[in-house]
């Protein structure tokens, strides 16, 4: 049976061990603190100055839409230097059927040497 | 009828409930649209009423349920339809009824405008009925048909926007991948009856002993390419993105739960089919010098190897996606590999304490990923139905018209790639860890590549709901309650788990993982006592 | 897919009932000989399929309508899991052959010569298995040639 | 010797449709190849049922003899009538593929699948 104290108990992994409850005591507490500190800050900010522009090095600003950062340029730089990498993974993927099936019976070949002739 | 008989009787009426409903659901759906959807609703509520208690009684109170059709007693089992229900087949129906109960309610609103839906429905419920039964079957070939039910039903369903012709080369593609798979796993299937005259997996356990057969060997390769493909284990994972992607985002919430079944199936062949020849006192395979090459180890050290290669693939190639779905459906590709590593090591290192470690974490994981990528899915289909678009480079600021999506989005990120306090944590924490006393450079591998998840959710995140508003996107609604609804029950559940991932792990995961550990018990159930 | 000429009807139309009766002489028979539901509903559905050849897809889609076709499937289908679920109740288990033992309907205990009032719920199983497969199939080949029929592919 | 030849059978059956789905490039071909795995398998399965001299597995009039076993037979025939489906599926799915993109060549289908 479930008993309720079985939901507050520690989650032993072993080794180590995890509990969501405290951890989010903790982050909670955290936040306060945090909340706390910003109280200090000062309250100088104006509206309807230029505070508010964005600086881009003197550059005029885009459109707000030309701003946003398409999904396929976020990880460019990522990408961009496992190109080699991707370059094999797209010759894999060719959307073809019969590949699909060729890598079956290739991963089937390996698997009967490794496991049915050894 | 009592609740003890209806306990009795449940591991087939949770096959037959979708099944009548299914051809129910034609002639009542020539009367009214909507008593259809409560009766379809309802239908599938009752198979998760009768999961839930069967599954209760057998995680809780331990005990292993068989069912043969057509007789009251055993008899002869060798020929006759069984079901043997022990701890993983009670796990892993449980998956299977919350997403196909998510998936229904999910389409409620989403569907709403399509024509045939009587046929949709018929097939969600027959699909449904095909994956529990491959879940709950104890007979080789009655788990083949119970294959064959769930990929036809499901090939109609990832081509059911036919006037897309993507979406109906999916479906091609789709049936042809798993009609290749199952005739190889058929033909697994016969080389065992020819061998041990039995189709039944528990006689079948029984017969298979420690010195395998070459014919042995055979099958069992059959067995795990043709399960491997079926569940989408790189490089045969090519179809999953397809399918996945295309098909209407309450299908794709089913067939998450199909794919596991087929992993639930190839974990029940390793373990409970082969399990006489797994265990440690087994005779070895050969002796290379001074080597002893064991069949636990070779498997082991092939599924980890598979695994990784899965992972790294899976994540790699979410990255560079620019379609929503495609994205996640990747993404999903490397979280079964984290459950294909977590089961590997636990083979690799069977009979230890970090292996069972491993075991419970690649476990536990089947449900996390389910319910996690499940409700990533359902908010692709929730954007899809609000904006009509797929491709992330069009979506931007939706998160101004859209909240509750959003924070449903925010929670299944947060799950999927594994941060505190979500539920993919927990079984990552415990992957992490056993597989790092087997191998480091396994624990480095899956943390590394968890983070780079993150960063694949994180962009998906950044440019679907972030940013300037787009103009085209004003009048933006949020989407109906039907299908915020089926979303915040996901939610639920992926933070109650997160929340009390011990009483979960006790409660659901140990008996599952003892069930895959043991096959003693699951033989003798029908055998007879040793 | 227009219609043949007038000999290839008239001989189909004369086949047809012979090629009917064979084919439900197999389903109610299943239980006797090899052959059964799925045997004798594809025979009928091959003798539909020989008349829609033989007429054109659109004259035979004018005539039956393959949404009436699905409810017959239906139907076919409710019969075999309905019999399975009557097992569960009058038989204490699900697929329970409950009408073996009884006097009257399909419940004698024959031995040796072919007696068809015999095998309980399996005769009745195997109607609604051939009702499904006869809708089913037939539905089938003839969404086919209508799709595949110049004036359907137009009309889509 | 003589009983090696349908296990020979079989295993040509299952070459050729392999080779079929593999190598061929039209989407019915590759219907036929799947049709071919599937002969193959289902002669596996009837004839691992197969004894010596043995005769049908029907029960009235019967003459004596042994009867070869019916489990294969009635697994056959469930392989059978799920292939009949699948068949029919996937033909219809090809008629759809066909409506909308006019080629049934594999690697054309592909390609469409990069462009868009």
């Amino acid at each position: 049976m479930i008993t309720w104290e079985s939901f507050l108990e520690t989650f032993e992994t072993g080794s180590g061990f995890w509990n969501p409850l405290i951890w989010i005591t903790a982050i909670v507490i955290a936040f306060l603190v945090v909340y706390i500190l910003r109280g200090y800050g000062k309250k100088e900010y104006k509206e309807k100055t230029e505070q508010i522009k964005a600086f881009l090095s003197g550059n005029p600003e885009y459109e707000k839409e030309k701003m946003h950062i398409k999904g396929s340029n976020v990880y460019w730089g990522f990408t961009e230097s496992l190109k080699w990498i991707y370059k094999a993974l797209e010759k894999m993927h060719t959307g073809n059927v019969s590949d699909y099936i060729l890598w079956f019976v290739v991963i089937m070949g390996i698997l009967f040497i490794l496991v049915g002739v050894i | 009828m009592n609740m003890d008989t209806i306990l009795t009787h449940s591991p087939a009426l949770i096959i037959a409930v979708p099944l009548l409903g299914a051809f129910l659901t034609p002639l009542i759906s020539r009367i009214n649209d909507k008593l259809r959807n409560v009766f379809v609703i309802l239908t599938v509520g009752l198979t998760g009423f009768l999961v839930s208690l069967l599954s209760y009684d057998v995680l809780i109170n331990g005990k292993i349920h068989t069912y043969v059709f057509g007789s009251q007693d055993i008899g002869s089992p060798v020929v006759r339809i069984l079901f043997e229900v022990d701890g993983m087949n009670a796990f892993m129906i449980i998956i299977g009824a919350i997403l196909v109960f998510v998936a229904v309610v999910y389409s409620w609103a989403f569907m709403k405008e399509n024509t045939g839906l009587d046929k949709y429905y018929t097939l969600i419920l027959l699909m449904a009925a095909g994956m529990f039964g491959m879940m709950l079957t104890g007979d080789m070939f009655n788990f083949f048909v119970f294959l064959e039910i769930t990929s036809i039903s499901s090939c109609a369903l990832i081509a059911f926007w036919t006037n897309k012709g993507k979406a109906v080369e999916a479906g091609f593609k789709y049936i042809v991948i798993s009609t290749i798979g199952a005739l190889f796993i058929l033909f697994a299937i016969a080389i065992l009856y020819g061998q041990y005259n039995a189709l039944n997996m528990a006689v079948l356990a029984n017969s298979i002993q420690s010195p395998m057969t070459f014919l042995d060997k055979t099958a069992l390769v059959l067995l795990i390419a043709g399960l491997a493909m079926k569940a989408g284990i790189v490089p045969m994972h090519m179809w999953l993105p397809d399918a996945y992607g295309r098909a209407p985002a309450s299908v794709t919430l089913i067939l998450v739960g199909t794919t596991q079944a087929s992993l639930y199936a190839l974990f029940r062949m390793v373990f409970t089919v082969y399990g006489n020849s797994l265990s440690l006192d087994a005779e070895p395979l050969r002796q290379i010098g001074e080597v002893d090459i064991t069949l636990n180890g070779l498997l082991g050290v092939i599924i980890v190897l598979l695994a990784i290669i899965t992972i790294i693939v899976g994540v790699l190639m979410a990255l560079k996606q620019s379609d929503f779905k495609r994205t996640i459906a990747f993404a999903a590709v490397a979280e079964i590999g984290y459950m294909f590593l977590a089961v590997g090591a636990g083979l690799w290192a069977i009979g230890t304490t970090h292996g069972m470690m491993a075991l419970k974490g690649g476990i536990f994981h089947i449900i996390n990923d389910a319910l996690d990528v499940g409700l990533l899915f359902l908010v692709a289909g929730a954007i899809y139905y609000a904006t009509k678009e797929t491709s992330l480079n069009k979506m931007g600021g939706l998160a101004r018209n859209m909240k509750y999506t959003t924070i449903f989005f925010l929670i299944g990120l947060l799950a999927v790639s594994g941060m505190p306090p979500m539920n993919g944590f927990a079984s990552k924490l415990l992957i992490y860890e056993s597989t790092y006393l087997i191998n480091p450079i396994l624990a480095i591998v899956a943390i590394l590549c968890s983070i780079l998840l993150l960063a694949v959710f994180v962009k998906v995140f950044h440019s679907a709901f972030l940013g300037p508003k787009i103009p085209r996107f004003n009048d933006v609604k949020e989407v109906p309650k039907s299908m915020l609804i089926a979303m915040g029950l996901l939610a639920c559940v992926i933070i109650f788990f997160g929340l009390f991932p011990d009483l979960i792990v006790n409660n659901i995961v140990d008996p599952a993982a003892n069930a895959l550990a043991n096959n003693s018990n699951y033989i003798s159930q029908i055998i007879g006592g040793p | 897919m227009s219609g043949m000429s007038r000999i290839v009807k008239t001989i189909s139309s004369v086949a047809f009932p012979f090629v009917l009766i064979y084919g439900l002489y197999i389903i109610a028979h299943g239980h006797l000989t090899p052959g059964g539901g799925f045997q004798g509903g594809a025979i009928v559905a091959s003798g539909c399929a020989m008349i829609l050849v033989a007429y054109g897809s659109i004259w035979t889609m004018g005539k039956i309508k393959e949404k009436n076709l699905s409810i017959f499937e239906s139907f076919g289908a409710i019969g075999f899991i309905g019999l399975a679920f009557f097992g569960l109740i009058f038989g204490a288990v699900f697929f329970n052959n409950y009408l073996v033992g009884n006097k009257y309907f399909f419940g004698e205990k024959a031995l040796g010569l072919s007696n068809i009032n015999t095998a309980g719920v399996l005769p009745l199983m195997n109607f609604a298995v051939g009702l499904k497969v006869i809708a089913g199939l037939f539905a089938i080949v003839l969404v086919m040639a209508y799709a595949t029929s110049k004036k359907g592919g137009e009309t889509k | 010797m003589i009983y090696n030849i349908p296990f020979i059978a079989v295993a040509a059956l299952i070459m050729i449709g392999l080779y079929a789905v593999i190598f061929k490039r039209n989407l019915i071909k590759i219907v036929i190849g799947i049709t071919l795995i599937e002969s193959g398998v289902n002669l596996f399965l009837i004839t691992l049922g197969y004894r010596e001299k043995s005769i049908a597995p029907i029960h009235t009039g019967n003459p004596e003899g042994i009867m070869s076993l019916p489990v294969p037979q009635a697994l056959t025939l469930t392989s059978i009538v799920i292939g009949v489906a699948v068949l029919a599926l996937m033909l219809s799915l090809i008629i759809h593929i066909y409506r909308h993109y006019g080629t049934l060549d594999v690697r054309k289908l592909a390609k469409e699948e990069d462009e868009e």
